[in-house]
C-alpha cells in the first residue's frame, strides 16, 4: 500500500525480510546509482552466505565490496571484476563462487525474471565459454544460445526520487541496472535521495512504476565515489 | 616510424560515416572521439545506458551520475538521452549501433576475438564486449600488434577464450590499419605508418598479409 | 432474487484486499471500481499501459490520449504512471497484479476459461485476456450463470477454445459467489443472492456444487 | 543524421521506402496513439498486398480500416478485432488473413525483435490454439510456450513531441505500442505534435532514443476519434 511503503530507515526495510543463503539483486554500475545505505544496511545486520547479483562488486572500500571483504558473501552473478583486487583474489583463491555474464546478457535475464520469461535466445556468447552445456539452436540462419531468467529475494535498488506509491525517477547514468532489477525481486526495497509529494513525479516520466516498489527509504549524505574523475580545462582544444 | 596511440585513433576515427552511432572501448578507443573527420557527425552510445556523450567536464561540471563505460566523468549534449542497461542492450544486440571500436589480446584470421581474460593469470571479466561484438554491425580492433615479449597478436587461431567467434572487420595497430578478410584469413592491409614495410608487418603477424 | 449487474460487481469486489494491483476487464468488471470497500485502497492497472486509473472524467476533463482498455475515456491520479505495452504485458507476465476480474463465456471444473471466440459465428480476438490469465496471481469470473438459452456456461469441459487452461479462481455470477475448487473440479459456494437455493444454482450448474 | 531527419510532409517521408508486399508496424491502441497522417500517406500511395503489424485495425471509417476498406492490406498480425466489423467480415470470408496473438506476447515478440532476441518463452496461451505447433517446453516445472520475435520492413508510430535528433516522448496512454514499434523497423518513421529544438526535451525522460528514429514528420489537426467516451456529472457520487 502506497501509505506504507515508506520507511525511516535501512533497518526497518531490512530487518524482517533478509536470511542467510539468501540472493539479492544490487543496482548500479561501477561506483555510480548504487544502494549505499542499503549495502550499508546489509553490512550492519551481518547476514551471509550471500548470492549476489550486480554488475560490479564494488570497490576498494565502497559498496558490495565491504559485504566481499566482511566475509558475506558466497557467489557473485557479475559481468566485470575490472580492477577490484580482493574479487579477482578471492575468485583466483577459490574462495568466491562466480558466475561471469556477458553484461547484456544479465541485465537480459534481470529483466527476463521480472517480466515472466523464463529463457530466450541470444546471438551473445555463441562460440565462447559463455555458451558451453547451454542449447544453441539456429534461427534464420544464425545461431544463437538459450539464456535463462534471473530473479531474487530481494532487490536493492538506488533511484533519485520517489512519490509516497513508490514510483521511481533516477537521474543520469545512475539509472542503468536499477529499473530492471526492481521488477526481478520478490521484495523490493528503494533508497532514494529525496522522497516527494503525490503528483510531484510526471506519470509520463515515472521509470519504476510503484507496482514494483515495496518498501522506500530516503537516504543523505551520498558519497557517490567517482571511480575516474577525467575532466577537461577550459580554454584546451574540445575533444 | 609506427604510430603513437594518438595517430592509431585518428586512424581508426577513419572508420567513422556520416550518422553512424558508434560505441567506443576504454582506452585507445575512447581516443577516437578526438578525431572526428571534419564534416561527419556521429552518436557516440556508451553500454551503460546513454546515447549523445559529450566531452569531459569541466573540473566545477563534474557529476558522479554521469559516467561512461569506463567509468570516466564524461557530460550530455542537448540531444543526449539516458536508458536502463536492459534497453541499452536491447540497443546494442539488436543492431542498431553501426560501429564498435575496441581493444583486444588476440584477434585470429577467421574473425575470432580474446580480450577478457588469461586462465589462471588475469579475470577482468567481459563486460559488454561480448554483446557489442555480437551484436554491433562492424566491430573494429585498436592494439599493439605484438605482445609484450614480441609475438604475434593477429594469429591464425586464438589461444586465449574467445569474446566472440567470427567478430572482427578491420584491426587498427601501430603498424597501420587493416581490413581482416575471415573468408580468406588474411589482412588487407589499407594504410601503413610511414617507414613500415609490408615485411615488417608480415614478420610481425601471424596470418598471411596482402597490400590493399 | 438474483442479484442485478451492479450487485454483481460489490460482490466482486469482496475479492479485493488492501493493497492489491488489480486488472478489471470490459463491462461487469469495470464496475467493481465503484464498490471498493471502505478501509481498503487498490491500484487499478489497464494493460494499454498505465496504473493508477481515476474516475471517469468531467465532460470538460475528456483526453483522448487518455483511456482504459476498454478504450472508455478515464483519468490519472497523483500516483498514476504510464509505460508502453512491453512494459505493461511484463507486468502482467511477471505476476505482479495481484487480482484480474473479466468475463467469460464458459468456465470448466479445471479451471479453463473461454471468452475470446465462437468459431465461425464470433471473433473478437483474446486481446490482453490470455496473457492477463496466465500471468496474474488470481483470477476472478463474473458472468450471467447460464446462456441466453438456459444451458449451464459453468461446465465439465469447455466446448469454445481456451482463453487459459487451469486459470479461474472464483466465479461471481447473478445466483451467488464461489471459489472454483479445480483439483475436485467442483464450486463451492461462499454467498448465494437472496431467495436462491443451493438445488436452483446445482440446476443450472455443469458440475457439483458444495456450499462453503 | 540528426540534420536529415525531419521531413516536410508524410510523402516525401514514405515515398522511396514503400513497396508493395512490405510488412508495416503500426503503433496504437484503439484509437489512442494511432500515426493518423503516416496512414494517410499510405492509402495515397495505394502501396498494396501489405502485412500490417497492429493490435487492432482501426475502426470505421479512421486509421489502419482506411487501408483495408481500400484492399491495401493482406493480411494482419492483431491481438483484437472487437467491434471492427470490416476486419471481422473480411477474415470470416477469407479475404483477409489474420494471425491473432495475445496482447502481451504481441507486444513481446515486438520488442524482441527490436531488441535481438529471436525467441523467447512465455506462460501466455499454453494449453490453448495460440500454442499449437510451437515448442512448449517446462521451466521449474511450469510449462511455456516459445515465442518468435517480429520486425518490419517500416515501422510507423506517433509521438506527442520530437527533437531533429528523432528522440521521442509520447504522452499518457497514447504510447502503448508506439516505443516498443520503433525498435523493430528497419526504418521508422515517426509522426509528432510538435517538433522542439535540440535541448528542450530532458534526456532522463526520452521514451524513444533518436537512434530507432530515421525520419519525423509533424502532423497538424490530429482528429484524434474517441471510441467510448465514458464521463461523469458534476456532483454526482463518484465511482
Amino acid at each position: 500500500m502506497p501509505k506504507h511503503k515508506v520507511h525511516s530507515d535501512t533497518q526497518s526495510a531490512l530487518a524482517d525480510v533478509v536470511f542467510d543463503g539468501m540472493t539479492i539483486m544490487s543496482g548500479g554500475f561501477g561506483l555510480s546509482g548504487n544502494p549505499e545505505k542499503l549495502i550499508a544496511g546489509l553490512l550492519a545486520i551481518g547476514v551471509k552466505d550471500l548470492t549476489v547479483i550486480s554488475n560490479n562488486c564494488g570497490a576498494d572500500g565502497f559498496g558490495l565490496w565491504t559485504l566481499l571483504n566482511n566475509g558475506q558473501i558466497r557467489k557473485m552473478i557479475s559481468s566485470y571484476i575490472g580492477e577490484n583486487k580482493l574479487f579477482a583474489d578471492l575468485y583466483l583463491a577459490g574462495k568466491l563462487e562466480l558466475e561471469l555474464n556477458p553484461q547484456g546478457t544479465l541485465a537480459e535475464r534481470i529483466r527476463a525474471g521480472g517480466a515472466g520469461i523464463p529463457a530466450f535466445y541470444t546471438k551473445t556468447g555463441v562460440g565462447t565459454v559463455v555458451a558451453e552445456g547451454k542449447p544453441v539452436e539456429q534461427f534464420d540462419g544464425e545461431s544463437y544460445v538459450r539464456e535463462t531468467w534471473l530473479r531474487a529475494d530481494l532487490s536493492i535498488v538506488k533511484a533519485w526520487k520517489a512519490d509516497p506509491e513508490g514510483n521511481l525517477v533516477y537521474r543520469r547514468t545512475a539509472r542503468n541496472f536499477n529499473p530492471n532489477m526492481a521488477t526481478a525481486g520478490r521484495i523490493t526495497i528503494a533508497e532514494v535521495e529525496e522522497i516527494v509529494p503525490a503528483g510531484a513525479l510526471d506519470p509520463d516520466h515515472v521509470h519504476t512504476p510503484g507496482i514494483y516498489v515495496d518498501r522506500v527509504i530516503q537516504g543523505s549524505a551520498y558519497e557517490k565515489r567517482i571511480e575516474f574523475r577525467t575532466t577537461r580545462v577550459r580554454g584546451e582544444a574540445q575533444g | 616510424m609506427v604510430w603513437t596511440r594518438e595517430e592509431i585513433a585518428a586512424q581508426a576515427a577513419q572508420e567513422l560515416r556520416d550518422g553512424y552511432y558508434v560505441n567506443l572501448g576504454i582506452g585507445i578507443p575512447t581516443l577516437v572521439a578526438n578525431y572526428v573527420p571534419d564534416g561527419i557527425e556521429v552518436v557516440l552510445q556508451s553500454e551503460n545506458g546513454m546515447l549523445g556523450i559529450g566531452p569531459f567536464p569541466f573540473d566545477d561540471e563534474v557529476d558522479p551520475d554521469l559516467i561512461n563505460a569506463g567509468k570516466q566523468t564524461v557530460t550530455a549534449l542537448p540531444t543526449s538521452s539516458f536508458f536502463s542497461s536492459a534497453d541499452s542492450f536491447a540497443m546494442i544486440r539488436g543492431g542498431h549501433i553501426d560501429l564498435a571500436i575496441l581493444g583486444a589480446m588476440e584477434v585470429a584470421g577467421n574473425g575470432d576475438l580474446a580480450n577478457w581474460t588469461v586462465p589462471g593469470k588475469m579475470i577482468k571479466g567481459m563486460g559488454g564486449a561480448m554483446d557489442l561484438v555480437a551484436g554491433v554491425r562492424r566491430v573494429v580492433v585498436v592494439m599493439t600488434h605484438t605482445d609484450k615479449a614480441g609475438s604475434p597478436k593477429i594469429v591464425a587461431r586464438c589461444s586465449l577464450p574467445l569474446t566472440g567467434a567470427g567478430v572482427v572487420d578491420a584491426i587498427v595497430t601501430e603498424l597501420g590499419r587493416f581490413d581482416l578478410d575471415q573468408e580468406n584469413e588474411q589482412l588487407i592491409a589499407i594504410d601503413l605508418a610511414a617507414g613500415v614495410t609490408p615485411e615488417t608487418v608480415r614478420e610481425r603477424t601471424g596470418i598471411p598479409v596482402v597490400m590493399a
